[in-house]
């Protein structure tokens, strides 16, 4: 009951903070020059001003800035985020059409660099000073210095045209009518490069973190006391070690799993995965606030929801947080 | 008790441990020999450094990472444990030898409750199913006698006081009923109390199973306690081994009669009377209250570590303050250098107030009073060099820098430490740090310093140094004292006066004798009872 | 044992050094070798590496010369690396130092306003704020600054936080040195080894960043550099694979060094490290 | 081979429409993706000569003021409804009243629309209008149901999202981001047609992904602008790749390089001479257009009516530059250039432009800025070069004069007079001829104005784009008139 009641004075918290941060990047974007009307225009080819005097005065864009504001702001306390000015439609529709496709590739690019990080991660940590070890940990520091677009366009090149074993785009076979388990297995296809690829340079901050999180709990004086009990070493790193080890790892996927929203932006890019970073992306060259708010909104609010999550993770992994000091 | 004829169960022939290149030395152990007996107790005891954990070490198979062992051999029932493989000798930790360690804090996993912790001792040597070791894990944690063994078997370590979580340590290590248990400072890091109770439980287990036990350990106080047999260490090597009686009545080596002379062996202080009687410090009904906020899972909490609290000071006094860990001793410590602020209560120094200044005001009045740190180590910024630690205070209160450094420079003299003013730090030993910060007391030239545990850190040999240290620049400076200590035979030692303290309260106070051969409180009477070695040491007085 | 001496221990880290040195002497020289503008139209487009004199790496889509590009961009993609780095400091450390010294509201206030900045996915967040500023080496310096301040200043709240209350700072505060000169000198100096290795990873993620952002068509297009030059090489990936190739390997290579060189640092700054080892 | 039935076909949309309904929204992939939905009175040949559509035939009167056109009577709505002459007045006479601004340039002229009966429309105009006739394609006056539109909020109408059109193909479903489905109208008028049973349009953002589609064989056709350049030549080596020009006469996409004429070193007229001196327009052809295209030889494009073929070409001539420069005295200002932020041709264009000029020693900083900031700088002629392209229409009244008269300066937009260029003359002269009947009077006009816009050179005149259509070879008569895919998918048929 106490949980319950802590966590909703976190949500209410979290209300009022995410109204802060609906007037912050309100502001924020105000800033950017160039006006949506006009932009509008621009890409019809051609206009007037009858034009663009129709598409502010629709937008209420010819309302001073605090008018627009506080339109806004009323609007999304009853959940309305507005209608889109390129893409005439609300908002709302928008994001959640394309909010699945973002989910499911980070959410799958999360937990496989999640578990592959912490996997390579332990056994680095396991063979320290060994070359299994160091190549393992060459391999992560690779895998963080290499730009992400480059992998992105090189793993295309390879896997989808020389040799042509997987999907280089998309989200499903566009026409083949699949459904069930076929659109299933289709959609797991087309899944696996971007998912790959943006999962690489996670899982190398997550090898390189386990690793040296590991090392750092593994001069513990537990971990001697474990070792007196006769326990076998897999064992003591797997039960004693590696979970000692888990917190900052928890921080880092917290903060991972809050930017899920928007995190993609270049893999979706590349990849023409119909997510959210490619619609904001979008939204943003074509000046289309409402829409690019929306999405700011959505993305602020998936950081607070996982820094909520982020701390009950923590009691579950730590019985000391979970009941104090 | 020992049988001289018997073979023993371990016998180390001629042990020397390497260090890696860069250590203090080269051999941690040096050509070290000694066997234990079945049924027998073994202390090994010598300073810090000397190479007692070492020995266990390598006879567990446990040697840090960079040291091994170079040369002879430890025979435990037949085989060298010197040439077995990690494998074979895993076999033997836990189910033919146990061990216990020093640090009860943090030798248990805290994510992990502390039945599982027990039954992990089993599972590593395949015995029973999980329901048995959960059983046997209780009556364990019946027979070391936990309170409340039921529930502690699912409470996490943090949930249990140091003394509980040295008797799940315990219960551990004697889980699979070890031949050999090898104890390493089980109980330094726990207050008068606890610790007694702990030997006592050592002992008891001893006697009834027959085991062996190796018992590392600083304090010769123990050794009364518990030995059968003493072995002294130092640099590495044995200096004298025998009988426990022989060895503590007639020390034969000068270091072993160095160590024992170096225990402030008289628990019974002369009597000493103040030189003046004008008050320097006083208190009255000072209460404070530590209040942390809730976050997420914890709930808001009050720990009222001082309640009217009240006591008073005189010039050229040195008042003890004693009490168990928690006690409330160093908040009041903190109060008075205006580290924390008291919540209500008065507060001055000769007749001034000193709780209610604030910001510049305050720091222009702060070198009145001083304070010297627990850790010596950790009271330097370890990116300064000394003599400019030293004159910061002087310089922050306008004296030139040059002044300042000279000044230092002449501290650093008088505490014995000539000519080291531009070293840093970690380039001192533990009892030189100590000098270094009451030097940087004295810089101030402040009429009161408060010591909180200033001599807890430090081994038997060093702390007498430093208290001969302080009593003899009181003398010279005409300083008051607060001193803090956990340690009677300490406060009986340098102390006029006496305050006991208990859950924030003081239950007790007066002249240092009075509160030492009569006490009125059963507190301060449990407190003197559970010295180690007291009785000991009465017997030969 | 000497500064130096314990880094030097670490082989990988003295191979990054040498990488990065060799890459900031790349970028000196650059002018030297290549005294033309690294824009020039020199030779025919799309010439293969090592195929004519004076073109080691080919030429561009343009035919331009690309080992005058990587070796001018050298210099850009350092710089921005560097002083974005610097900046991202410059905002970090005074928030973090003073909300991890005082506590209470002000760490509050100060924490929530970092959050803010922590809401937005940075690369979003930069990719905003260049488009506000439009593309030129100043916006996106700052832009990269302006994302990346928000972990120093925490991490630097939280080195301040358990500094404060170390015993060697409550000893200075007893003598009666100011808050000032508390921050200044005892806690700072003592943050700096964490604050050294963060800020060598951040000139890692800064020369990332850039090159993303520059994929995207938001680099300055007045400057020279490697992020500009895989962005404009994407689109020939196919046809010429030498002009993402470079670059690319350059930019892991920075990015490697510096890391190597993070981790020595860390090795070498770490005090628990050096104490033991003193 | 006689055309089959059946089959999809694939191909790309780039970038993705911000709607499907023409009129309401008309920029160019809206017009790709629509141009198969809706449909206008009349098609147009690659020659631009009018073909009849849904209508069948026209008239003019003598004073050319009056045009009659006759409907066919066969033709329903994708909902079943009967198309009629009222649906012509409701599109035109409302529909683009209100909310289409090109269509409001024709419009002005036209003074009633009247339907005479269910199938006759007529239209009467203040005065003869030279390029009247070629307004009808399509996306400019697209045909829009009246009887789902009327008295609605047009751009909140319901059926936004799902548009009715008379066209070949009806609107099936749109997932966004990923893909818009077309599919047959199997009650279309023209008996047979179309052959297709459908079109995918694909939307993939990046540029390389889009050559790997058609690589790789998802897609079919790649039509103008959705792979870069430089790609073109390899795809196009590719078997079964085939590769046509033709389908753009009627847009014929002019680029062209804004100059400001206000102020600044651009506004004196040896400036903008030099510049075009400096450029080298043939390398920017060869190079970054893989030759397609056309180097113009000033205001009027190839492909537009009336050019005068007599006028005095600026050739590559950077000596002639840096003379025109000193005779000018220029001091070495610096000028500002901005790209246009379409893609990575038109950036490497700007940075070659860049060379270019300071080659012949005028300082140049590239100011890169995304399409917002574009629009806004440009709008706010704070700029002092800076590219763009625009359509030509067929004709220069539509497309070209309104780059050239001064009553077309109005801060805000980046489509009109944006560089500020003010010449009575050439006001009068365009003004003429845009009303003057017949074409060889409108001819002289607009060559006396081609002079004198020569010698000034307003804007920079860069190239007549070629935006080629590549496709498999098996794919048949995708461009059957002058504005290409946007309605070409009606006759297409597969060989297969
Ligand atoms: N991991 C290590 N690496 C290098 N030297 C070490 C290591 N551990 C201990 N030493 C050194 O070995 C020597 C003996 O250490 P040991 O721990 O046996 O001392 P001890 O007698 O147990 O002291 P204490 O009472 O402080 O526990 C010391 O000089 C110590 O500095
Ligand atoms: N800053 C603080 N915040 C909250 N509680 C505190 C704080 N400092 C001390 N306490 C609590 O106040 C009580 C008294 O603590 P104090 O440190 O004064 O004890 P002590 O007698 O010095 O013990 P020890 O011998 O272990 O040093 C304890 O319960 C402690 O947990
Ligand atoms: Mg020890
Ligand atoms: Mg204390």
């Amino acid at each position: 009951m106490l949980y319950v009641r802590l966590i909703t004075m976190r949500l209410l918290k979290a209300v009022v903070v995410l109204f802060m941060i609906i007037i912050f990047n309100f502001v924020l974007i105000q800033l950017a020059p160039g006006d949506p009307a006009a932009i509008l225009a621009g890409e019809a080819g051609a206009t007037d001003e009858e034009f663009l005097r129709q598409l502010r005065e629709r937008f209420g864009l010819d309302q001073p800035l605090y008018v627009q504001l506080w339109r806004y702001v009323s609007g999304v306390a009853m959940l309305d985020f507005g209608f889109s000015y390129r893409q005439q439609m609300p908002v709302l529709d928008l994001i959640l059409a394309r909010l699945p496709a973002t989910l499911l590739l980070t959410g799958t690019a999360f937990v496989l660099s999640l578990f592959l990080g912490i996997v390579a991660g332990s056994l680095a940590a396991a063979r320290v000073k060994k070359p299994s070890g160091s190549i393992i940990m060459a391999l992560a520091l690779l895998f963080y210095a290499t730009p992400l677009f480059w992998v992105a366009l090189m793993s295309v090149v390879l896997f989808s045209v020389y040799l042509d074993l997987l999907p280089a785009y998309g989200m499903y076979t566009v026409g083949a009518g699949h459904t069930g388990l076929a659109l299933v297995l289709d959609v797991g296809k087309h899944l696996i490069l971007p998912a790959t690829t943006l999962a690489l340079f996670f899982m190398a901050i997550y090898t390189r973190m386990t690793r040296a999180s590991m090392l750092d709990a593994s001069q513990q004086d537990f971990v001697k006391t474990a070792r007196a009990k006769g326990l076998k070493n897999s064992v003591i790193q797997r039960r004693h070690i590696l979970r000692n080890a888990l917190l900052p790892i928890i921080t880092l996927a917290g903060l991972q799993a809050g930017q899920m929203v928007g995190g993609a932006i270049l893999t979706e890019t590349v990849f023409a995965w119909p997510g959210i970073g490619r619609l904001m992306f979008e939204a943003l060259q074509q000046r289309d606030y409402n829409l690019l708010l929306g999405i700011f909104f959505f993305s602020a609010a998936l950081v607070i929801l996982f820094n909520i999550i982020t701390d009950l993770v923590y009691g579950l992994a730590d019985p000391r947080i979970k009941e104090g000091s | 008790m020992t049988d001289s004829q018997a073979t023993p169960l371990l016998s180390l022939r001629n042990v020397s441990i390497a260090l890696p290149k860069g250590a203090d030395r080269a051999l941690a152990v040096e050509d070290v020999s000694y066997d234990v007996f079945r049924g027998e107790i073994l202390c090994v005891v010598g300073e810090s450094g000397s190479g007692k954990s070492m020995a266990a070490n390598a006879v567990m198979g446990l040697l840090p990472k960079g040291v091994y062992t170079s040369g002879g051999e430890a025979i435990f029932d037949g085989q060298d444990l010197l040439q077995l493989s990690e494998k074979q000798h895993r076999t033997l930790r836990g189910l033919r030898i146990g061990m216990i360690f020093q640090e009860p804090m943090t030798a248990l996993n805290p994510l992990m409750r502390v039945g599982a912790q027990i039954a992990e001792v089993f599972e590593a040597h395949g015995q029973f199913n999980g329901r048995e070791r959960q059983q046997k894990a209780l009556a364990l944690l019946t027979e070391v006698g936990i309170p409340d063994p039921d529930k502690a078997i699912r409470a996490y370590p943090f949930q249990l006081s140091g003394g509980q979580r040295q008797r799940v340590m315990i219960a551990m290590a004697l889980a699979l009923e070890p031949e050999l248990l090898i104890a390493d400072e089980p109980t330094t890091a726990l207050d008068v109390t606890t610790q007694a109770q702990i030997l006592e439980l050592i002992r008891d287990l001893q006697q009834r199973r027959g085991m062996a036990v190796m018992f590392i350990t600083h304090d010769f106080g123990v050794v009364a306690e518990i030995a059968n047999r003493v072995c002294v260490m130092r640099y590495g090597q044995i200096v004298e081994l025998g009988e426990a009686e022989a060895v503590l009545k007639h020390p034969s080596h000068d270091y072993t009669r160095a160590l024992i002379e170096a225990i402030p062996s008289d628990v019974i202080p002369e009597a000493r009377g103040a030189e003046t009687d004008t008050p320097l410090l006083e208190v009255v009904g000072l209460n404070k209250v530590f209040r942390s906020k809730g976050g997420l899972f914890k709930p808001a909490r009050e720990v009222h570590a001082l309640q009217d609290v009240s006591f008073s000071l005189v010039k050229g006094e040195t008042i003890g303050i004693v009490g168990e860990s928690g006690s409330g001793k160093s908040t009041l410590g903190r109060c008075v250098v205006r580290l924390e602020r008291p919540d209500s209560g008065t507060l001055s120094l000769s007749g001034t107030d000193f709780m209610h200044l604030q910001g510049e005001a305050l720091r222009r009045e702060r070198h009145r009073v001083q304070m010297i740190f627990q850790d010596p180590y950790a009271s330097l910024n370890p990116r300064h060099r000394v003599g400019y630690a030293i004159a910061q205070g002087p310089i922050a209160n306008g004296t030139s820098k040059g002044q300042a450094m000279a000044k230092a420079k002449e501290l650093l003299a008088l505490v014995g430490l000539d000519g080291t003013d531009d070293r840093y730090p970690h380039e001192f030993s533990g009892g030189q740090r100590q000098r270094i910060g009451i030097a940087r007391a004295l810089a101030m030239q402040p009429e009161l310093i408060v010591a909180d545990e200033a001599v807890s850190a430090l081994d038997v040999s060093i702390q007498a140094q430093i208290l001969e240290l302080l009593e003899e620049l009181k003398q010279k400076l005409s300083l008051s004292l607060l001193f803090i200590t956990h340690d009677l035979r300490v406060a009986a030692q340098i102390c006029d006066h006496i305050v006991v303290m208990q859950h924030g309260r003081i239950v007790e106070q007066g002249p240092a004798r009075e509160v030492f051969l009569a006490p009125r409180e059963a507190y301060t009477r449990e407190l003197l009872d559970a010295i180690p070695g007291r009785e000991h040491e009465l017997a030969d007085a | 044992m000497s500064f130096f001496a314990r880094f030097a221990q670490n082989r990988g880290a003295l191979i990054g050094l040498i990488i990065l040195l060799t890459i900031i002497a790349m970028a000196i020289l650059a002018p030297l070798l290549f005294p033309e503008s690294p824009w020039r139209m020199v030779q025919r487009p799309f010439l293969p590496p090592m195929e004519v004199d004076g073109f080691p790496l080919g030429t561009d889509t343009m035919g331009r010369n690309v080992a005058a590009g990587l070796m001018h961009g050298a210099w850009v993609s350092l710089l921005i690396g560097l002083v974005s780095t610097t900046v991202a400091l410059a905002i970090g450390v005074p928030l973090g130092a003073i909300a991890g010294y005082y506590g209470g509201l002000i760490d509050d206030a100060l924490m929530r306003f970092t959050e803010f900045f922590q809401t937005i996915p940075n690369f979003a967040l930069a990719i905003v704020l260049v488009a506000i500023m439009q593309p030129s080496i100043t916006s996106i310096v700052l832009a990269i600054a302006i994302v990346s301040w928000p972990p120093v200043a925490r991490l630097v709240r939280a080195e301040f936080l358990s500094l404060r209350n170390r015993e060697y700072v409550e000893a200075a505060r007893l003598v009666g040195q100011s808050n000032t000169t508390i921050i200044l000198r005892q806690i700072l100096p003592n943050t700096l080894s964490p604050i050294i290795v963060l800020a060598s990873l951040m000139v890692a993620t800064a020369i990332l960043l850039e090159s993303a952002l520059s994929f995207l068509g938001l680099g300055d297009p007045n400057v020279m550099s490697w992020g500009y030059m895989i962005g404009a090489a994407r689109t020939v990936i196919r046809q010429a694979w030498w002009l993402s190739f470079f670059p690319g390997v350059a930019i892991l290579l920075t990015v490697l060094a510096l890391n190597l060189v993070g981790e020595g640092l860390d090795d070498a700054l770490n005090p628990k490290l050096a104490r033991e080892r003193s | 081979d006689e055309p089959r039935h059946g089959g999809t076909i694939d191909t790309i949309i780039q970038p993705e429409p911000p709607g499907l309904v023409l009129g309401m929204i008309q920029n160019a992939p809206t017009r790709t993706v629509a141009g198969n939905i809706y449909e206008g009175l009349l098609r147009y040949t690659t020659d631009l000569e009018p073909m009849p559509q849904l209508a069948t035939d026209w008239e003019v009167s003598e004073d050319g003021r009056t045009w009659t056109f006759h409907l066919r009577d066969d033709v329903s709505w994708h909902d079943g409804e009967p198309f009629t002459a009222e649906d012509v007045v409701f599109s035109a006479d409302v529909f683009h009243r209100e909310l289409n601004p090109s269509a409001r340039a024709v419009l002005q002229h036209i003074e009633s629309i009247e339907a005479v009966d269910d199938y006759t429309v007529e239209f009467t105009l203040d005065e003869p209008f030279g390029p009247f006739l070629i307004s009808f394609e399509a996306g400019t006056f697209t045909m829009i149901p009246k009887h789902l539109y009327e008295g609605t909020d047009f751009r909140d109408n319901e059926h936004n999202n799902h548009p009715i059109g008379t066209g070949p193909f009806k609107f099936d479903s749109w997932d966004r981001g990923t893909v818009i489905q077309l599919v047959r109208n199997d009650d279309y008028y023209e008996d047979d047609l179309p052959y297709l049973d459908g079109i995918n349009w694909h939307i993939i953002p990046d540029g390389a992904s889009r050559a790997v589609a058609y690589e790789n064989g998802t897609v079919d056709v790649l039509p103008y602008g959705t792979v870069e350049n430089f790609d073109i030549p390899r795809l196009a080596e590719l078997d079964n790749t085939c590769m046509t020009e033709a389908g753009h006469e009627y847009f014929s996409p002019f680029a062209m390089l804004w100059m400001n004429n206000r102020e600044g070193p651009t506004a004196d007229k040896r400036f903008r001479q030099a510049v075009m001196h400096a450029m080298d327009r043939e390398f920017a052809r060869d190079v970054l257009w893989n030759g397609l295209g056309n180097v113009p030889l000033g205001a009027f494009g190839s492909n537009a009516r009336f050019q005068n073929p007599d006028l005095e070409p600026y050739d590559h001539d950077p000596e002639r530059a840096r003379e025109l420069l000193d005779e000018m005295g220029y001091d070495g200002e610096e000028v500002r250039l901005l790209p246009l932020p379409y893609g990575e041709t038109w950036t490497r264009w700007a940075e070659a432009v860049q060379q270019n000029l300071r080659e012949v020693g005028i300082e140049v900083r590239t100011e890169a800025t995304d399409v917002g900031g574009w629009n806004q700088r440009l709008g706010d002629w704070d700029y002092d070069l800076a590219f763009t392209y625009l359509f030509q229409y067929g004709d220069p009244a539509l497309g070209i004069s309104r780059t050239y008269l001064s009553t077309n300066i109005e801060r805000g937009s980046p489509w009109n007079n944006v560089e500020g260029y003010e010449n009575e003359r050439v006001d009068e002269l365009f003004n003429e001829a845009a009303t003057a009947f017949p074409d060889e009077e409108r001819e002289a006009l607009y060559h006396e104005v081609q002079e004198i816009l020569q010698e000034d050179v307003p804007v920079g005149w860069l190239l007549e784009l070629g935006f080629p259509t590549l496709y498999r070879c098996d794919v048949q008569d995708l461009v059957t008139s002058g504005v290409g895919v946007n309605d070409g998918f009606k006759d297409t048929w597969l060989d297969r």
